[in-house]
């Protein structure tokens, strides 16, 4: 790729007419200030979490400053306004996600503990032997082992579909993967290793006309991509909010209506009743029955701030800067003739982060030199053990993007990876 | 105290509170249901005497605050003698009104234009409604179970 | 009680030797600058969730602001940085409930789902029908609807020890409560509806010696008492951070190595697996086991900030500041004929908050009233709502006191008590 | 580069890493082990060839990074000839000079010195450490079994 045509990329980035730049968006993030190992920040591990604005780090400081209280239970009026300010975010994350019910979005800790709650309470409740789950082979753990231990408990199958070695779904026979007697469909819309799009709307449609009920593993789409759940029809959709601009400690499952109703729920306590007695206790509604306990209050008030400001960004803009960065990514390791890139190639079907790996050196110590470059990558099986090993390898490298990332950032993680071949004298 | 807890704690609401009407016993009861607040336990028992759709007489008894008391006063005070139809437009109403909607109010609320004072406490908004919403939930079920009737005998 | 006594109380809380001094202690939180319908805050719900200092919230500030990252998992600075800061939290805790181990602390979101854990892992694989469960008639909602779940689930008996109509638990038949049969004993060290302090070493004692496993919910005590949970010698332990100084979203469950080992995890994903095939899963080792997906960083972070924060007050010191107020709140309430009081009498036997009720008017009337003079109450069931019930009422007022709180509160409260009743014209 | 990095990675470490000893499989095993770092899913096997109580021989494969393949190798290296109970020695002093602590040192560890730049990046001890405590979980483990063995016969 010449320079013209990196000028190209870079303008299709930043210069998108909607005022999208990544050089402003930086300025709100504190920690590009901060100097790793003397040099600057380059932070390219988004897709473990992402770094968060001001705004939200300020909404933060103010609630717990001059607002914190207790909510639901309280008459006064700190529990009052945290209690309003605790259910506007859930609002905002109904609309978010493509305008659903407000009671159809249940607080939870993270992404892990949402799939969870849906494998425990629905799947306990709907799966039996002889019945069929199906997943992917490109799932998280939090999509698989909920999954595995689900199908050991109740003698159901557990059948995956397969990827292809260029990564995407292999979709040949998924008229016969999804059979019958599958009952759930669980899989990730984006890996979180490949970077793969996956046709989610299809799969449900199939699923649907098979009668099962479907969970879309949103933790690295809901944050990088527009999503309409309601378009997609997914029944269940999970996502954490530390991987979009918000606070660690708080996750989301949204469900159907319905299907949330009939379900038990799995965590009991103060909150999720409407009546208690020594022998007895009923649930409270939608969402509150799956809520026990004190959420995270001061998480969920911040994240609030953290989707006012993807908003304003727009998410096509952010896919569309994001798609530029990953094809930029992908042309220049492509030069690399000691990078093997894993996943799709076309930055059309994927988005999240590359993976790659450097062919003689182990992706730890790729990671500890660049990190010394202030790069910051992540290396290692990426909760997707499985995944990785079917590439023949127990770890890969990643390099992952969001709104403050830009083509500087590339450039910086491509003479950090000729500069490693020369420290470990590969060159 | 302060104007918004005046405006709250209305003279007509304390009296409605002081001395709650429909607190008799019915002779006949056609309708019947209890509610609770789950934020706090207050409990609340219904129960209507009809004749035809609409209402002769009703019993409301309510343990819990002033508010929910005398809101639920006042509804005994007002469906009296009012259709069901009737009875769940006033509650249509109200509702709007405590949620702050302007109601295009054709409608005469008497007392219950004291309520308005609670939308200036949003926590005790449901201290208000919760005698309406256990009513307006057994007339519901009413229908619905009459709808079934109906398309079952068909 | 003459204004000369009253001085003495005042010393005895703010004089006592240790440079424990509420007035300077508030001068930290910077909630008390902020006004309340226009009046000055006067925070009395620290049983719901405590205020936070500076320096818990400067922490979890800094930690957006500089060094934010996923734990465990990474290998750039930030991350190790992250993973360091957020087990030494762990350290602290193990050391601050009695120098336990730190394999022993899981990180959960609240007491809640700390509880929750307990009786479903070891609820489900142990108890059986024909078993008994034993809890106390004043439970908190989260130690009470789990144990009757679990008990309709397997068949097991659910029997409570009663309390006294002073509040105490009603120990004379606990040589037969506590029966051969009993596997499970699980109670509160501190009542949050009556204050009243449990002879937990006691029951504990007796329980082990019928085979049984023991729970405290600590959610009150671990917050106001100094805590040796090794001299206790329960079996698990629960409480929440927000509660004593820290932020929303993280609870704690301490357990015995020993149990803990042989209990199954019941959240499945990243972090608590060894590793992952397609067709199966092993387990991490402890406490990693238990905390599947992206934990609550922050929060863990900024907890260790407010564990130092209570140390460097002293428990011993903070018991006998709030010893000091409940006894001084309680005699004051006791002149107010018009004022009925929940609980123990006795300010050596109890702690936590003052349960109350104006013979006229209801909680939620005298809380909206007090509110309206900046004292911020909580009127409810407290999630205790069996509790309240054998009281006969639906509903208590609670005032419940920390470190911040000083005799001044507790007069504004008297003041708002009398003024209350003027104003509702029954006086 | 910078200085903690060739600290990290010293020449001889690096030697280790390229041409790691113990790769050739053994006649008689004695002692087998696998191990994993679930971090990142490296993997080891070491197995010993015994004499007595001495090491005769050692295999050591791992799939892993610069740093758990080199000291694998050292292990290799120093181990051969060691009795078991010194081969726990050198696991302790390994591990203390690891986590920082200055080590009364007697013993001789050879190449082994090498691995002090791994202090400086704590999350690379678990690297260092994988052949170590692999090796030492299968001598703990046939002691314990030796253990049960006598006690059962007795
Ligand atoms: C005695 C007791 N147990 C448990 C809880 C539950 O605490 P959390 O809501 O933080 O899970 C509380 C707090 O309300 C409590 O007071
Ligand atoms: C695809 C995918 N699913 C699930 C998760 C789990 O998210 P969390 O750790 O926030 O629960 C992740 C994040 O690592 C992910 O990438």
């Amino acid at each position: 790729m010449k320079s013209t045509e990196q000028l190209a990329v870079t303008k299709n980035i930043s210069g998108n007419g909607n005022g999208f730049d990544p050089e402003v968006i930086r300025r709100d993030f504190p920690i590009f200030k901060r100097k790793i190992n003397g040099r600057r920040l380059i932070y390219l591990d988004s897709a473990a979490t992402t770094q968060k604005p001001n705004a939200v780090i300020d909404v933060i400081d103010r609630y717990y400053k001059f607002q914190n209280a207790n909510v639901h239970r309280g008459l006064h009026t700190l529990a009052e306004e945290a209690t309003t300010a605790f259910e506007a975010t859930r609002d905002k994350v109904a609309k978010f996600i493509g305008g659903v019910k407000r009671e159809e979005i249940i607080y939870t800790r993270n992404a892990t503990e949402a799939i969870n709650l849906v494998a425990q309470s629905w799947g306990q409740a709907n799966i039996k032997k002889g019945d069929r789950i199906v997943i992917t082979q490109m799932e998280h753990h939090a999509n698989l082992v909920p999954w595995i231990v689900l199908s050991r408990k109740t003698g159901a199958e557990l059948v995956y579909i397969p990827i292809t070695p260029d990564g995407f779904l292999d979709l040949k026979d998924i008229g016969k993967i999804i059979s019958a007697n599958t009952k759930m469909v669980a899989l990730t819309q984006m890996s979180n290793v490949l970077g793969t799009i996956n046709p989610v709307e299809d799969i449900i449609d199939l699923a649907h006309k098979r009668g099962a009920v479907t969970l879309v593993d949103g933790a690295q789409s809901v944050p990088h991509l527009p999503i309409d759940v309601r378009a997609m029809d997914a029944d269940f959709l999970a996502f954490s909010a530390h991987k979009m601009l918000g606070p660690t400690g708080l996750g989301f499952l949204y469900g159907k209506e319905e299907i949330l109703n009939n379900m038990e729920p799995v965590v009991f306590g103060g909150e999720m009743i409407s009546e208690v007695k020594f022998d007895y206790a009923d649930w409270n509604a939608l969402p509150y029955k799956f809520e026990a306990g004190t959420p995270h209050i001061a998480g969920a008030i911040a994240f609030g701030s953290a989707l006012d400001y993807l908003n304003a960004l727009g998410m096509e803009n952010i896919r569309n800067h994001e798609k530029g960065l990953i094809a930029y990514a992908l042309e220049k390791m492509k030069e690399l003739d000691f990078i093997k890139i894993y996943g799709p190639l076309d930055s059309e079907r994927r988005g999240g982060g590359v993976s790659f790996n450097d062919k003689d050196i182990h992706p730890h110590d790729l990671a500890t030199f660049l990190d010394m470059m202030g790069i910051a990558v992540r290396a290692g099986h990426h909760c997707a053990q499985p995944l990785t090993r079917l590439f023949g390898v127990n770890a890969t490298t990643r390099a992952s993007f969001y709104i403050y990332n830009t083509i500087n950032d590339i450039d910086a993680l491509i003479t950090g990876l000729k500069e490693a071949r020369r420290y470990f004298k590969y060159e | 105290m302060s104007e918004p807890l005046d405006d709250l704690y209305r003279d007509i609401l304390m009296e409605h509170f002081r001395y709650p009407r429909g607190r008799n016993k019915l002779e006949h009861v056609h309708l019947h249901n209890e509610g609770q607040n789950p934020v706090c336990g207050d409990e609340i028992e219904i129960a209507l005497e009809l004749e035809g759709e609409k209402v002769k007489d009703i019993y409301v008894s309510c343990m819990g605050c002033a508010i929910s008391v005398a809101s639920g006063s006042m509804l005994a005070e007002i469906i009296k003698g009012k259709s069901l139809e009737e009875v769940k437009k006033i509650a249509e109403v109200i509702k709007s009104m405590l949620k702050g909607k302007e109601s295009r109010n054709e409608l005469e609320l008497g007392d219950l234009e004291a309520l308005k004072g609670v939308r200036k406490f949003p926590v005790r908004i449901k201290c208000a409604l919760l005698s309406w919403t256990t009513l307006i939930d057994a007339i519901l079920a009413k229908e619905a179970s009459k709808k079934a009737q109906i398309s079952s005998s068909e």
